[in-house]
């Protein structure tokens, strides 16, 4: 807790080092500011670097942003890191969970990077400087020439418009290719990449690890002798894979050509704690010293202990209930869906379904991403009203449903207290609890099911990905994306309004207003956020939180052995 | 004996086919897709499909099947991979040997504790020691393990903190699980060496050594126990067997990311060839445990011995 | 030489404590045998003729079987209080015991020559080293009737009748005073049975070891021994020398019954005479004589006490019959 | 004409296998009954199963079993709470009572499954023998052959989550075992007398199976059935451990330590009663079964 206080507190700190530096011309460069990170106060801060990144990186031509820990005096030079889940490949482009997009990020960088100190801050990273044409549709960026891969071949402008060739072709960048229209070699080492629109969060697109630079030859050499791409990498970060023991550890070794400055941790171990719970006492054991993917039960007690300390970053996503709206009980029936909105008391929701972990979020974005809608009122917690509801439903007696969950404690324990919540209004779940798999076939794909509970999810933080994909009926059958059923010509009109307008505040306002027609036709519960908490050793620092989760060594340190 | 040896290695082919089509039958009808599993929530459909397509998930029932084994016999391919795109066997054996480790800890500690609890318990029969022993066999048998690695975690590594709570990094992570895994067998163990012993001391032969004034002590580990450990070697044997498919549930209580770990998560991601090929090896390597059984059985029984060795009947 | 007492038995009683009941196996035993002397032990199966060999090596079974009274003196010592460590060297080494069924008496694991060398190793005085002890298990092998170099076979590459030799080399490995047989030839085919025996003669002469020889052939009896018991229910209810036996005129009516059950080739007999009945269930004896239900001349007396020992020189019964006219044993 | 000369040769034939029976059934008794560690099982079981049979009596499942009071969560054991509350705020001790109801019925339906269907399976190998048996026993082999919790991890990712569906694939997992005992017991019966007796009078096969077989196989089959319910209660807690069994609200113990599971470091007072319990009734049933298969054939006993 004493790390969240504190990062609360550099936070507001940014907020008025950044007006400063708005105000001084653009003077400010990315090293200058201090962490800051997804919480409800920075919300308003994000806005204002996306107005402002732009000239802030131009300013930081000369191509030697040192921001790696490097610059720091580490007392101890490695670490090891716990995560429950390990990655199904190191393929930059393959597997879009967390787990793996964070050692993506280790072994690659974009075009662009994120300061270490505030995710929604572009900074230079394999180019260095780059320029939006007027109407916004056309980006040339340098690519610098003194980068090398990790086998020490040089990185050219071929490999880059490869590594954008291979990005787009890959699944998991599905929702963000289609903005990317083409991208050429303009000479000078210089590329264009021409936009299918206006969009302003492009550069935060090219941050994410899905868009690694990558080895061509590389890329082409392991074709061409079968190797697995998925457990090999050649790329441009801060480490190199030394070895890779499957369902054991990785273990990564610093690459002290890395452009950002050698890092000061040279060693990095990743563990695979086999749960949640044994991770979080080998943490207290001080057999790790960085954990990834606490349980919220275990957070009191190590919150208590003095050995360690948390970093709280809100969550890249909020959990929603959804009902289905093509089909079944739910579609037409507002007042079924608001006896449902009535039913849900979130604190409770969050108190025994995440034991008290994060906050209510009545909104469809999360804290921190550009488009949170703050003071946004939920419906209240009335479960009289609930009842008047289902009478105006159409069950004075109830009705029977089907509630489908995945599995994960983080969805199934919410789950059980909102069908509690349902019964005492009438509404009778039938909870069923599913593996992974199957629930995101069945609900997601084929929209087979009464009532789920799943989550929101933004890579980068901007609502458009989220409400395009939650809200626009062409998302319709894809997952992770609009199964509920949302299908309004209206609704279409504002996302696509929203998502090319290029002045913020009108962005935020028509995301105010989804969000507002959102609750008047209750077409997905926003519940909760949680945080997602990395544990850490207290002798380390540099470390801030990152709500999706790409925590990178590279930039911390140890203050004492 | 070669022949018998040979025998036995060509039953068992038929043997692994019908798993591989039981398994393939159940798998193929598991709902999820291993193709969107793989590239995650946010993949769109177009590439879900291409992936589908790439890993050969769109043919009928037989065709896939067929595919499938037919690279096994012709190829002695076992596929790769769904979720790495690593070859199966790479997978296998890279997690093979926690999962070795794990069941080698729990059978010799369920095969040494086990028969001296046992031997103890037999030659004391009725005793406090013996009473002791059987109610601690029966608490054993009546605990399912995974309860067990929670008390035992809570006691040994949360609060004496003398041991690790979880992983396979070093030989005392294998400690905790060992116990839970050999809990069960421990208790079969000495139940079968109580009653085995109990049975054999009351032998004739063994009355003949104690009229020839043979040490109490030698009629016990010698004549009693040569004799009372056969039927111990058998079910150490198929202990060794199930011990290498049946660890899956402690491997999850104590996060050991051997081949019942691997299943699991194979299963989830409906990774079908990596739970076939799985499988396939525990049977094949269950077998051939039990062949090492009967081997070791002839060796210490001399009448089996003779019927592999010699046909040869020697009369008065 | 003759007078010399080799084994005394007196008033022995041994319970089986099974699950069920107490079972008395041997009630109020007495027997006596001179060293070198064959004693034949008769009676029907379940007589107790086992029990009392258990008895004198004092191996009956751990726990269930247990001596509840009475004495037995060998060679002047009381076996039954001594040590186990002493009993053990008595056990082999002046003791020796052929059990029932020669097919499971051998280890099936251990070679013979192995479980011959096994008496001396741990008695003998005389057979140190490991070649003296193997040239005695050869000799002893030999002496049996079987070739030395199958010491290194296994039990089950040889026959029934074999196995009663090895058995039997094995129990006189270490030159015992005293040899309890326990029906050595139950098992055998008839033509086995005689070369067995005579094995056993044979030795006896040889070695001057005492036998006990429990049997219910009773030619077998007439033709080695030289006194006879006859046990019933777990008593001796006649016992002497084999003339009396054999011989004389009073008998104890089960004698009459267990002589007249079997064929004589000599007397013609129209028909064989068994006993009607069955042996009483020990776990619940009848009152009484215990021979009393079965009795073709049972009184009213036998019902209800139990019947004295009558002697008649050397020549024991315990029967109520002769009760009226013979000495009495208080 | 053959119904009445079956009438006349088979039914004195039944009525001395009955009176025997009936005779035995008193032996098994009386022995039974001398196993003071089997008697005591016995009264534990009884015990356990009154009251999960008379749960409705006492609790309220709306009311006691699933309703969550969130404030009152992780209440430690009190007087009011003798086993504390869970993370929802529901008494424990309720929920393991109510508990017993679910792990034994599932338990005992897991048994009924594979004991049927191995019976079935059990019988017409052993009593057709032949090309049969061999396809029978074959596959048996072959699901012998993989690991019966990983079988049932497919089973139920297979067929989808729910108490039938958990009964099934458990019952299957064990189905070739049970086929196994049932084929041995039958095999030793066909040969016998009175079958070839209930044969020579023409009696349909399946009626020889049914009314002279199966019955006179019972004793193994009662015994291995006794042990496999608690065999059963573990499986069915192991998969609800790992996720994949009883789904809550729906209190079963192996359920709740899976809920348990997370918080037992801070809260091990979570995991003590539903282990106890499963621990209780897997040791009970265990005792029964070992006293009835003593019981049962004395041989068997040292």
């Amino acid at each position: 807790m004493k790390k969240f206080k504190k990062f609360v507190a550099s936070a507001l700190a940014a907020v008025m080092v950044l007006g400063l530096a708005a105000c001084g011309g653009g003077g400010g460069t990315s090293e200058t500011q201090a962490g800051s990170g997804g919480t409800a106060e920075t919300e308003t801060t994000a806005n204002e670097i996306l107005t402002q990144e732009t000239a802030a990186a131009a300013d930081t031509s000369d191509g030697t942003a040192v921001d790696s820990g490097a610059a720091k005096e580490s007392a101890k030079d490695s670490i090891i890191m716990g995560y429950t889940a390990e990655p199904n490949n190191i393929n930059p482009g393959a597997d879009s969970k967390t787990n793996a997009q964070m050692v993506v990020a280790m072994f690659h960088d974009g075009l662009v990077g994120k300061a270490p100190e505030d995710q929604s801050v572009i900074v230079p990273s394999i180019s260095d400087t780059w320029e939006f044409s007027e109407d916004g549709t056309e980006l040339t960026m340098h690519i610098r020439d003194d980068i090398k891969f990790h086998d020490g071949t040089p990185l050219t402008v071929e490999d880059v418009l490869f590594s954008l060739d291979y990005a787009v072709s890959q699944g998991l960048n599905a929702s963000s290719a289609s903005v990317l229209k083409s991208w050429e070699d303009v000479g000078d080492n210089n590329i264009k990449i021409t936009l299918s629109y206006p969009y302003k969060p492009v550069l935060q697109i090219l941050a994410t690890p899905g868009y690694s630079i990558i080895s061509k030859a590389f890329y082409e050499q392991c074709e061409a002798d079968g190797t697995n791409f998925g457990m090999v990498e050649n790329g441009t970060g801060a480490y190199t894979l030394e070895s890779w023991t499957t369902g054991d550890r990785m273990v990564l070794k610093a690459y002290d050509d890395w452009h950002r400055g050698a890092p000061a941790i040279k060693d990095v171990e990743i563990r695979v704690c086999s749960d949640e719970t044994s991770g979080a006492l080998m943490v207290e054991n001080g057999e790790i010293d960085f954990f990834i993917g606490m349980n919220n039960a275990d957070r009191d007690r190590l919150a208590a202990n003095e050995n360690l300390e948390l970093v709280d970053a809100y969550s890249a996503g909020t959990y929603i209930i959804c009902m289905n709206l093509q089909e079944g009980p739910f579609a037409d029936n507002l007042a079924l869906r608001e006896a449902v909105a009535y039913a849900i008391n979130r604190e409770e929701i969050l108190l025994g379904g995440m034991n008290g972990v994060g906050s209510v979020t009545p909104g469809p974005i999360t804290p921190g991403y550009f488009g949170y809608v703050e003071g946004f009122e939920p419906y209240p917690y009335d479960p009289e009203k609930a009842k008047e509801k289902m009478i105006e439903a159409g069950y004075p007696d109830g009705i029977d449903i089907e509630f489908k969950v995945a599995s994960d404690s983080w969805y199934s324990l919410p789950a059980q207290v909102i069908v509690e919540q349902l019964r005492q209004v009438g509404i009778r779940c039938d909870l069923q609890i599913m593996e992974r798999a199957p629930f995101l076939e069945e609900t997601q794909e084929q929209l087979d099911y009464e009532m789920c509970y799943y989550i929101t999810w933004g890579d980068f933080p901007d609502a458009d990905p989220v409400m395009w994909g939650k809200f626009h009926s062409e998302c319709i059958g894809q997952p992770m994306m609009n199964f509920g059923g949302v299908n309004d010509p209206e609704v279409d009109e504002l996302l696509l309004k929203a998502r090319t307008s290029l002045d913020d505040q009108e962005r935020l306002d028509l995301y105010a207003e989804l969000a507002e027609m959102n609750k008047e036709n209750v077409w997905y519960l926003m519940v909760l956020t949680t945080y997602n908490a990395v544990v850490i050793n207290k002798d380390i620092e540099g470390v801030t939180p990152i709500p999706a989760g790409y925590y990178n060594p590279a930039f911390y340190y140890w203050v004492e052995a | 004996m070669y022949r018998m040896i040979i025998k036995r290695l060509i039953m068992l082919i038929p043997v692994l086919l019908g798993i591989s089509f039981i398994l393939f039958t159940i798998m193929y009808f598991t709902p999820g897709d291993a193709a969107r599993l793989l590239l995650g929530d946010s993949a769109s459909e177009e590439a879900v499909e291409a992936l589908r397509e790439q890993l050969g998930l769109n043919g009928g029932f037989f065709e896939r099947y067929f595919d499938y084994i037919g690279n096994i016999i012709l190829h002695g391919d076992f596929g790769i991979s769904y979720r790495t795109r690593n070859p199966v066997f790479t997978e296998v054996f890279t997690r093979f040997h926690y999962t070795l480790r794990l069941a080698l800890t729990a059978i010799i500690i369920s095969s040494v504790l086990g028969v001296l609890f046992g031997i103890l318990s037999a030659v004391r029969q009725y005793s406090i020691a013996d009473n002791v022993i059987t109610a601690v066999t029966l608490f054993l048998t009546s605990m399912p393990d995974f309860w067990l690695g929670m008390m035992l975690i809570i006691i040994f590594a949360v609060n004496l903190k003398v041991l690790p709570i979880s992983g396979a990094s070093s030989w005392e992570c294998f400690i905790l699980p060992g116990f839970t895994a050999a809990a069960n067998y421990l208790a079969n163990t000495i139940r079968m060496t109580r009653s085995s012993m109990l049975e054999t001391i009351r032998m004739d032969y063994v009355r003949t050594a104690r009229a020839k004034g043979v040490p109490e002590k030698k009629v016990i580990f010698g004549h009693t126990l040569k004799n009372a450990l056969m039927p111990i070697v058998t079910l150490v044997g198929v202990n060794m067997g199930w011990q290498l498919g049946g660890t899956i549930i402690i491997e999850q209580v104590f996060g050991i990311p051997g081949i019942g770990s691997l299943m699991i998560q194979s299963i989830r991601m409906k990774d079908t060839p990596v739970v076939i090929g799985c499988i396939m090896f525990i049977a094949f390597l269950s077998s051939l445990i039990n062949l090492a059984t009967d081997i070791i059985y002839a060796y210490i029984d001399p009448r089996i011995r003779a019927q592999y060795v010699t046909k040869k009947a020697v009369k008065a | 030489m003759a007078n010399e007492k080799l084994l005394e038995i007196k008033d022995l009683h041994v319970v089986y404590h099974t699950d069920e009941d107490d079972v008395y196996a041997v009630n109020d035993l007495t027997l006596s045998l001179d060293k070198g002397q064959t004693l034949g032990l008769v009676g029907e199966t379940g007589a107790g003729k086992t029990t009392t060999c258990l008895s004198i090596l004092r191996l009956l079974p751990d726990k269930i079987g247990e001596v509840t009274g009475g004495s037995i003196r060998f060679n002047g010592k009381d076996i039954l209080g001594i040590s186990e460590e002493e009993m053990r060297d008595i056990r082999g080494q002046e003791i020796a015991m052929i059990f029932q069924d020669p097919m499971s008496s051998l280890n099936p694991v251990y070679t013979v020559g192995y479980q011959i060398a096994e008496a001396l190793k741990y008695h003998s005085t005389e057979y140190k080293t490991e070649q003296e002890i193997e040239k005695r298990v050869e000799e002893m092998l030999a002496l049996v009737g079987i070739t030395p170099e199958r010491k290194n076979d296994y039990p089950h590459q040889f026959s029934g009748g074999m196995k009663q030799r090895v058995v039997i080399a094995m129990a006189l490995a270490c030159d015992p005073k005293l040899l309890l047989a326990d029906e050595p030839t139950t098992a055998l085919d008839v033509t086995i049975q005689a070369q067995v025996l005579k094995l056993i003669n044979e030795l006896k002469d040889k070695l001057k070891t005492a036998v006990v020889l429990v049997t219910h052939d009773l030619g077998i009896v007439a033709e080695t021994c030289d006194s006879v018991a006859v046990m019933y229910a777990g008593t001796v209810i006649e016992g002497g020398p084999i003339e009396t036996i054999f011989g004389g005129e009073n008998h104890h009516p089960y004698t009459v019954g267990l002589f007249g059950s079997i064929p004589n080739l000599k007397v013609k007999t129209k028909r064989l005479s068994p006993i009607e009945g069955l042996m009483p269930d020990p776990a619940d004896l009848p009152k009484g004589c215990a021979f009393s239900p079965r009795c073709p001349k049972c009184m009213d007396i036998c019902r209800t006490t139990e019947p004295p020992k009558v002697f008649e020189g050397e020549h024991m019964i315990k029967c109520h019959l002769f009760n009226m006219n013979k000495e009495v044993e208080a | 004409m053959m119904a009445k000369s079956k009438n006349i040769a088979v039914s004195p034939n039944e009525e001395t296998h009955e009176v025997k029976r009936r005779g035995q059934i008193a032996q098994i008794w009386f022995r039974f009954r001398k196993n003071k560690m089997a008697f005591a099982g016995l009264i534990i079981f009884g015990l356990l199963v009154l009251v999960a049979a008379t749960a409705p009596l006492y609790l309220n499942f709306e009311r006691d079993v699933i309703q969550q009071n969130i404030m009152d969560r992780f209440q430690g054991p009190s007087a009011e709470h003798i086993f504390g509350t869970d993370q929802f705020g529901r008494d424990i001790f309720k929920r393991v009572l109510w508990g017993a109801r679910v792990s034994m019925s599932v338990g005992i339906g897991v048994v009924v499954v594979s004991l049927g269907g191995g019976a079935i399976l059990g019988s017409i190998s052993g009593y057709f023998g032949g090309m049969l048996d061999n396809v029978i026993m074959r596959i048996c082999d072959m699901f012998l052959a993989i690991p019966g919790t990983l079988l049932a991890i497919a089973l139920v990712s297979a067929f989808g989550n729910s108490i039938p569906n958990l009964m099934l694939a458990l019952g299957i997992s064990t189905m070739p075992k049970m086929s196994r005992i049932v084929r041995s017991s039958v095999l030793t019966l066909k040969n016998q007398e009175f079958i070839e007796a209930a044969r020579s009078c023409g009696t349909s096969n399946a009626r020889i199976i049914i009314r002279h077989i199966l019955p006179n196989a019972i004793g193994p089959i009662i015994v291995e059935g006794t042990l496999s319910v608690a065999r059963s209660i573990i499986s069915v807690a192991s998969m609800s451990f790992i996720g994949l069994g009883i789904q809550p609200p729906n209190p079963e113990w192996g359920a709740m330590l899976s809920e348990a599971k997370t918080q037992m470091i801070n809260y091990p007072y979570l995991v003590y009663a539903p282990g106890i319990s499963i621990v209780l009734t897997v040791m009970s049933l265990t005792l029964i079964g070992d006293g009835l298969r003593d019981a049962l054939d004395p041989k068997m006993k040292n």
